[in-house]
């Protein structure tokens, strides 16, 4: 009988490095992990730690010039149109953006994966039933929703999340069933028939688990959509409203300083172009480190190396 | 031999994967002569294709490197020359064919279209290319050629397809043909049709053929000298008979040895219990009638093996007596119950009984599970070990049973190799101490020498635990190892039926007895006695 | 084909069924038209007789049963705000989106397909990285920042264009220069995922056993295989763009569907609204159906 | 395709940038913020439809002289008298042709003002006759009887509201207007541009503009590139931030005022100390020139100053949050629950910055101890909140809201925004109803002492709201042309006062 921990030990050595040092070898992989690591921070903790700062106005010290320390290490990135540090509130907006970036993505996902199983699992008449649903939101425009939820709903940041999260869900569903057409008919979901697993089972053990790093690359580049989908609805006026700060928000609101103050909407424009940047790299870098099929690539660079 | 027309010279390939630099070829050197046919016999890892791709320029740097080496070409190394050069010269000069030609033509494009190309790309007009295709095809025995042309590949058979690559390879007359495995998706019919095409069409040009396979009979049937490859090395060299005969490497004596259909030929046991039995069963997709009244039936202890072409509806069987597919007529009994009929609970429980083991254990295992979770997976269907202390104590004990390692349990399927695979399905099958598997071709896909290491398995599960088989298969030589009954199936049809021994040594229908004098013997002296009687007859 | 079409047609007729009720009752949720269309100090008795003269003091089902015995009679309406037949308005509108969805998807598509496929021919190179990263860098900006700056540059600093409007082919620049970048990069990035690994297939080791050159290569053999993917895609964009560009509309004063649906959603003019919703719809649904038949034309194996 | 066309006119057009529209020198552009729904001479008073076509197409029979100090003068009605028990007498000017041709008299007077008050067209011009009823005698050609009832003393005034038709027009919204100015519609496409082309046969002098085409650009920064571009000459309410050439870009009161509705009948601003606190928490004047512009007046009376009866004595509450604590301390130690949540309720693009406006407020009014937040709202919820029946809610609602009133007379908003009766009003006060009342019903001097009277009490007595600004408008007028943007900018965009340099 062989010895189980000395099995577990074994395992790693099998599988390669591990992901972490991987990772570490790519070094804008790791400085897109290193800036998402960051940004998620803020977002935990900024409200608490800056939201004060960030609310404190001074109308007479407004749009104050960035890269000048004169007023403190809070108005590096200047102040904004109510005298108000950048800074703390690109630090505080970090919390709403990603809530609402994050709530909608996650929550489209689900839903929109949920149904987009079903349609590629079931039946013919019940995939039919779906995807026209699906062309219904998809021929539905997002303003509508927009409007018709802010007004009945008001424009709080869960509703927010609906909105956008409606108007996403086709994307994941065809997606998901367009993978799940395929992945049925697998010979290890028939196998998996064979041994009498419930349709449950082959959904979510057999099924979800192939699709899903599709869906994680669709859901990656989601959210900078989501983060530019939140601020076009600030620009029309049906977005989020103050005093809830988003970056989009702050976009749509430094759009009338582009002359005067260009730092207005230039940092939080620039926050969303590296978050979406940072997502975009790090998702194209987990494609290949979770593919055996293309770890090489990430891989060749270390042989040459050592 | 003739002045060699292309040489390899001490050619070394690295390639840089996830798990560190691999070896694929080392110091191997080859050559061929006009007219002849050199054969490269090796199973699936053994490097025998790297260096025909280096010929080609097809290997991918990276994550493939050549690290040393020579490939002479009319006198010039083709590994220095520029890739403009070397772009020229192939398809024109030295054309190759590949196995597997549907994945190899391109789906969206006519066959017409991608036969001609191989004469424009090479700035030959249009019409002249359109004129030699059409030669070509008709030549190698396409029906109607000219609507041929302007089909699509996944319009044709696979021996149809093999064929137009084939006519494709051969537009512009190349000095050599390179043929990775041509054979190894057909069936033992075609692949017959398709080598004796391949000889006839050598004869007329005489173009120098490079025939990689890793099929002893393959070789037996067509090549002059063979190279042996074992683990990126030549390990013996010289012609097919001497080879044969007097192989003085280990490996190859061992790869010798492994080809089935040479042992013994068991005797049926008449007095065992039935377990299944299948009554006029008809299945129909649109016009196509997949079975056809097929009815059989199989006792404890026993197996059956089902043996028929690609499309004859062995497979349809299985599917239809696993439930998969429902039958449009006719029962299926098990242990006196028509599984056809039986409710949802029932039959759950009749799944426990009947487990099945699929042809490439690659894509029936799911490669997101580990060992533990794909054997155990069973369990949790069907609410047996309830105590999960002990399942992995279990898990392990069926993996010493299939003579895998405990070390294995948290592996993940694309850690192991192909046999090794197979192992874990066959663990995942006995999980549920089954009393019958279905094998539909479970080891068709595997290398001669794990065949024959997974059919002793599975005959010794048989002798132990008692277990039923129904064994589906196109290689003639395993059924004849493994099977007590067997049943020849065509177009849906039995067509023979009968102990092994009878099949094999009376075969009475015309399509037994083509289907085995089609099946290429290893030994190239049986091989050449079977062509003279085929050319006879 | 024939009769792919026709099951398709009758499907997307039940969801553009299904649609308009949804936008129907949903729309008259939002409010009270009469309160925006009058000012604000205007009587209660003049916003009655406004909804009176537009038949919005009805019982809801019953504006819904008039709706549509309308729309049967192919009468979409009177937009409330404008006085004019809903279904005129919302035409109006699309000659001017339909082209421009048309040229910017078609511009999107020709240079998308072209650099992605570059691209990804030698993975990770100079051209590759280059090609993501401005992709990306272009797919995350906002669009109306972009369109601003833009007009800065283009048409006040550097006099090249105009700043907006309509008229001469001129003034089409802009608008589609900010239009295109972000499908572009989406696409792009699309279009490079979906050559890796056509430019892995088989048939493409087969065509390099031929001595087929590298552009057609890339060009003829893989990049009709590599296109399935990336249609979806391209139809999610193109379907975003018919859906009206708005703020690009906003901005550059556009006479397009966009912001026509904007203002119509803002004003309550359901008429509008729903008209332009509809004729959305169609357009989007035909080009589903477009797209099936473009599967098919590349794909023969899924033409039966 | 389509692709080539437009890379051949790129290429013709690149060596010679013209503004989009080749035009003679006394052609104007004129680019507007959003686009008319229709060109319909009763709807004239909605500010985007009067800016084209009041005046400029359609004339009316008074006008009121914002840029000097005439008051009320003639138009189509050369003179006008009070005949006494509610009648008044117009006397028509002769010779005066409408567009079409048709000679103006008196029976057109009548049938514009039967087509204001039939219930076939929702003119909205109605609204200023909405409890009074009118009987139109046609005396003869050019004479005009109207009678009043109740008598109303500003019906002259009201005169310069309605635009004149001729008797043709039907009862419902026209696509091509027909009026007595001296401009006539030649083109209108609908969502691009309208164009107006100086008439001929004109009654009065001829205008220097010869031709005005009118495009809609919602984005202030895009309006006054276009100006600065040369692709317009006019860009009415561009916003502080693009007006940075003191060369172009012109301020001018706009007519507009904004403030906080305060609901009087609503706790905890039912007591007159809470309201005092909301006015001295607020900092007025750190508003102008920040977020405001330059130029901006702090308001003390719902109208602007050029307004009758406006009461020069006031002056705004001085901001004191000391003082405003110690009234909330006052107020609270009298059982008056100041923690009772004050929700501000903004509406989104209502004016330029309102958004900066609204959240400064707010935390201006958090400094001194209100539990206030700030709710933006689309316009159709505002819509909601600002009148009444006003919603329940914990605590109260400011509602930020602005007001216009360039019609030199505050009748037209005292009622609404003060009386107990009016339908934005948050104050339930006799003495204001009366004062209204008596002041509605006035004439002269004694009218103006009435106004001045209730701006007084309402603003010093009851503190019935927090009044702020009379707001700046601001106008790039490209150097070319000679026009100087006035109070009644707003409204009206008369073409005849636009001269050349």
């Amino acid at each position: 009988m062989a010895d189980l921990s000395l099995a577990k030990s074994a395992a790693p050595n099998v599988r390669g490095p591990s992901l972490l040092s991987m990772l570490w070898r790519d070094k804008l992989a790791f400085t897109s992990a290193v800036v998402l690591l960051i940004i998620v921070l803020f977002a935990l903790l900024g409200p608490t730690l800056l939201g004060e700062l960030a609310g404190d106005q001074n109308l007479r010290g407004r749009n104050f010039p960035p890269f000048s320390f004169d007023r403190g290490w809070a108005f590096v990135l200047g102040g904004d149109s109510l005298g108000r540090p950048m800074l703390a509130r690109l630090v505080v907006a970090a919390h709403s953006t990603m809530m609402i970036a994050a709530g909608t993505v996650l929550s489209a996902l689900v839903v929109g994966a949920g149904l987009g199983l079903v349609a590629g699992y079931m039946g013919k008449n019940t995939s039919q039933v779906i995807m026209r649903l699906a062309d219904v939101i998809m021929s539905f425009p997002s303003l509508l929703i927009a409007v018709v939820v802010l007004y009945v709903l008001g424009p709080s940041i869960p509703n927010m999340i609906l909105v956008l999260a409606i108007t996403r869900i086709p994307i994941y569903l065809r997606t998901t069933r367009a993978e799940v057409l395929e992945v049925r008919e697998r010979m290890f979901v028939q196998a998996a028939t064979v041994m009498g697993a419930s349709h449950a089972r082959i959904i979510l053990r057999h099924i979800l688990p192939v699709v899903a790093p599709t869906l994680v690359t669709i859901a990656t580049l989601d959210f900078a959509f989501v983060m530019l989908a939140e601020s076009s609805l600030s620009f029309l006026g049906i977005g989020v409203q103050p005093p809830d700060i988003t970056w989009g928000l702050m976009v749509a609101q430094g759009r009338p300083y582009l002359n005067t103050a260009w730092w207005l909407a230039f940092w939080p424009g620039l926050m969303i172009v590296i978050t979406a940047l940072s997502l975009n790299l790090l998702s194209n870098w987990m494609r290949i480190a979770l593919d055996p099929a293309q770890r090489w690539r990430l891989e060749a660079r270390k042989t040459k190396n050592v | 031999m003739s002045e060699p027309l292309l040489t390899v010279r001490n050619l070394s390939v690295d390639f840089h994967t996830a798990r560190g630099t691999v070896n694929a070829v080392k110091n191997v050197s080859w050559s061929v002569g006009r007219g002849e046919t050199l054969a490269i016999l090796g199973e699936s890892g053994s490097g025998k294709s790297v260096s025909a791709n280096a010929v080609m320029n097809l290997l991918d740097i990276p994550p493939a490197e050549i690290v040393s080496g020579e490939i002479f070409y009319e006198g010039e190394d083709l590994l220095k020359v520029s890739y403009e050069k070397h772009r020229a010269l192939n398809g024109k000069k030295i054309a190759m064919i590949f196995q597997d030609p549907l994945g190899h033509l391109n789906p969206v494009y006519t066959v017409g279209w991608q036969i001609i190309e191989m004469m424009t790309a090479h700035g030959r007009p249009a019409d002249m290319a359109r004129a030699r295709a059409m030669e070509l095809i008709i030549r190698v025995g396409i029906p109607e050629p000219e609507q041929a042309m302007h089909k699509y590949p996944h319009q044709f058979s696979g021996g149809q397809r093999q064929r137009l690559m084939i006519a494709m390879a051969l537009m512009l007359k190349p000095d050599i043909l390179i043929a990775d495995e041509p054979t190894t998706a057909l069936d033992v019919t075609i692949q017959a049709e398709v080598l004796a095409l391949l000889k006839e069409l050598q004869a007329e040009t005489g173009m120098a053929l490079v025939l990689i396979t890793h099929d002893l009979g393959v070789v037996a049937e067509i090549a002059d000298r063979v190279v042996v490859m074992n683990k990126g090395e030549i390990v013996e060299e010289g012609s097919v008979r001497d080879v044969y005969h007097n192989a003085k490497h280990p490996y190859t004596r061992k790869l010798i040895d492994a080809a089935p259909g040479k042992g013994e030929i068991r005797l049926l046991d008449q007095a065992a219990p039935l377990l299944l039995e299948a009554k006029k069963l008809c299945k129909t997709y649109g016009n196509f009638a997949a079975l056809q009244d097929v009815s059989l039936t199989l006792a404890r202890g026993q197996s059956l093996a089902v043996v028929g072409e690609s499309g004859s509806g062995k497979s349809t069987l299985a599917r239809t007596l696993l439930c998969l597919e429902e039958a449009d007529s006719g029962e299926a009994l098990w242990k006196g119950r028509d599984l056809i009929s039986m409710g949802r609970s029932e039959l759950l429980g009749v799944r426990r009984q009947i487990q099945m083991v699929f042809q490439d254990p690659t894509q029936s295992l799911n490669p997101r599970m580990s060992v533990y979770q794909l054997i155990a997976e069973g369990w949790d269907i069907h609410k047996l070990m309830p105590d999960r202390s002990k399942r992995r104590a279990r898990v392990i004990e069926l993996l010493e049973q299939v003579g895998l390692d405990a070390e294995h349990v948290d592996r993940y399927p694309h850690q192991f190799s192909g046999g090794q695979r197979q192992r874990i399905a066959i663990a995942r099958a006995l999980a549920l101490e089954p009393e019958l598997i279905i094998c539909d071709e479970a080891v068709s896909a595997l290398d001669v020498s794990i065949q024959a290491q997974v059919i002793a398995l599975l005959d010794d599960l048989r002798q132990r635990l008692g277990i039923s088989f129904l064994f589906i298969a196109h290689d003639l030589g395993v059924v004849r190892d493994f099977a007590d009954t067997v049943i020849v199936m065509k177009s849906g049809e039995i067509v023979e039926r009968g102990p092994t021994a009878q099949i094999f040594d009376a075969p009475q229908h015309p399509y037994t007895q083509r289907l085995l004098a089609a099946n290429l013997d290893p030994d190239p002296d049986v091989q050449a006695q079977r062509r003279a009687a085929l050319i006879h007859a | 084909m024939t009769k792919m079409i026709g099951q398709r047609a009758i499907a997307s007729l039940l969801s553009l069924l299904g649609l308009m009720i949804l936008v129907f009752f949903l729309s008259r949720l939002t409010g009270d038209p009469a309160v925006l269309f009058l000012p604000i100090d205007a009587t209660e008795a003049m916003k009655q007789q406004f909804r009176t003269l537009h038949g919005l003091d009805l019982p809801l089902i019953e504006q819904f049963a008039r709706y549509v015995w309308d729309l049967l009679h192919l009468d979409f309406g009177e937009s409330l705000r404008k006085a004019r037949p809903a279904i005129d308005v919302v035409l109006e509108a699309y000659a001017w989106t339909l082209p421009l969805a048309l040229i910017t998807m078609g511009l999107v598509v020709t240079s998308a397909i072209i650099l992605g496929s570059l691209a990804a021919f030698k993975v990770g190179g100079f051209f590759d990285r280059l090609v993501s990263i401005i992709s990306l860098i272009g797919a995350s900006a906002p669009d109306f920042w972009i369109a601003i700056v833009a007009i800065v540059v283009f048409s006040i600093g550097l006099g090249w264009v105009p700043t907006s409007g309509v008229g001469t082919p001129l003034h089409w620049v802009l608008p589609i220069a900010v239009l295109f970048i972000r499908p572009f990069g989406l696409v792009v990035q699309v279009v490079r995922g979906s050559m890796i690994s056509a430019l892995g297939a088989p048939y493409v080791k087969t065509a390099r056993a031929k001595g087929v050159k590298n552009l057609p290569l890339i060009f003829v053999h893989t990049l009709r295989n590599g296109m399935l993917p990336v249609i979806t895609v391209i139809g999610d964009q193109a379907a975003a763009l018919l859906n009206g560009a708005v703020i690009v509309e906003t901005i550059f004063g556009f006479p397009g569907v966009g912001k026509l649906m904007i203002d119509s959603i803002l004003q309550r003019d359901f008429n509008v609204v729903l008209a332009a919703i509809m004729v959305t719809a169609v357009a989007i649904f035909i080009m589903n159906i477009l797209i099936d038949v473009a599967y098919g034309l590349l794909d023969p194996r899924i033409r039966n | 395709m389509l692709l080539k066309p437009i890379l051949i006119g790129a290429l013709l057009a690149s060596t010679t940038i013209a503004p989009a529209l080749a035009q003679a020198d006394t052609d104007i552009t004129v680019v507007l913020s959003e686009e008319l729904d229709l060109v319909e001479p009763c709807m004239a008073t909605r500010s985007n439809i009067g800016r084209v076509v009041l005046q400029n197409i359609s004339e009316t029979l008074t006008e009121l002289d914002v840029r000097g100090d005439k008051g009320l003068t003639s138009r189509l009605a050369e003179s006008w008298e009070d005949k006494g028990d509610g009648v008044w007498q117009f006397k028509l000017r002769p010779d005066v042709k409408f567009s079409d041709g048709t000679a103006f008299d008196a029976a057109d007077v009548k049938h514009s003002f039967d087509r204001v008050f039939s219930d076939q067209i929702t003119c909205e011009s109605k609204r200023y006759f909405a409890d009074t009823a009118l009987t139109f005698t046609v005396v003869d050609d050019l004479t005009i009887d109207i009678k009043a009832e109740p008598a109303q003393p500003v019906l002259p005034l009201l005169m310069s509201l309605v635009t004149i038709v001729p008797s043709e027009t039907p009862m419902e919204f026209v696509r091509d207007p027909i009026g007595t100015g001296p401009y006539k519609l030649t083109e209108w496409t609908a969502g691009q541009q309208i164009v107006l082309e100086r008439r001929d046969d004109y009654w009065g002098e001829a205008p220097a503009v010869t031709k005005a085409t009118y495009v809609f650009r919602s984005e202030p920064a895009v309006r006054a590139a276009m100006v600065e571009a040369g692709e317009a000459d006019i860009a009415p309410q561009i916003t502080a931030e693009v007006a940075n050439n003191p060369a172009t870009d012109f301020s001018y009161l706009n007519s507009e005022t904004v403030y906080l509705r305060v609901d009087n009948q609503d706790a905890p601003t039912t007591d007159i100390r809470v309201r005092k606190a909301l006015n001295a928490a607020i900092d007025r004047e750190a508003f102008i020139g920040t977020v405001l512009p330059e130029g901006t007046e702090l308001a003390v009376a719902m109208v602007p100053p050029t307004t009758l009866g406006w009461n020069p004595d006031l002056s705004p509450p001085a901001y004191d949050p000391d003082q405003a604590k110690k009234w909330l301390e006052e107020a609270k130690a009298d059982g008056v629950d100041t923690s009772l949540p004050i929700e501000i309720i903004a509406r989104t693009e209502n004016f330029p910055n309102v958004t900066e406006v609204a959240e400064a407020l707010t935390d201006m009014l958090k400094d001194v101890g209100f539990n206030a937040s700030l709710r933006m709202v689309e316009v159709a919820e505002h819509e909601q909140y600002y009148s009444k029946p006003y919603p329940e809610s914990t605590g109260t609602r400011l509602v930020l809201a602005q007001h216009d009133n360039s019609r030199g007379d505050p009748v037209f908003s005292m009622f609404f925004k003060y009386a107990s009766e009016g339908t934005q009003s948050g104050v339930n006060d006799p003495k204001v109803d009366d004062l209204i009342a008596r002041a509605s019903a006035a004439t002269g001097d004694e009218r103006a002492a009435l106004w001045s009277e209730l701006f007084a009490y309402v603003h010093d007595e009851i503190v019935a709201d927090v009044l702020l600004f009379h707001m700046v408008g601001l106008s790039r007028v490209s150097e070319r042309l000679d026009f100087t943007p006035t109070i009644a900018t707003n409204q009206q965009l008369q073409l005849s006062e636009i001269g050349f340099k």
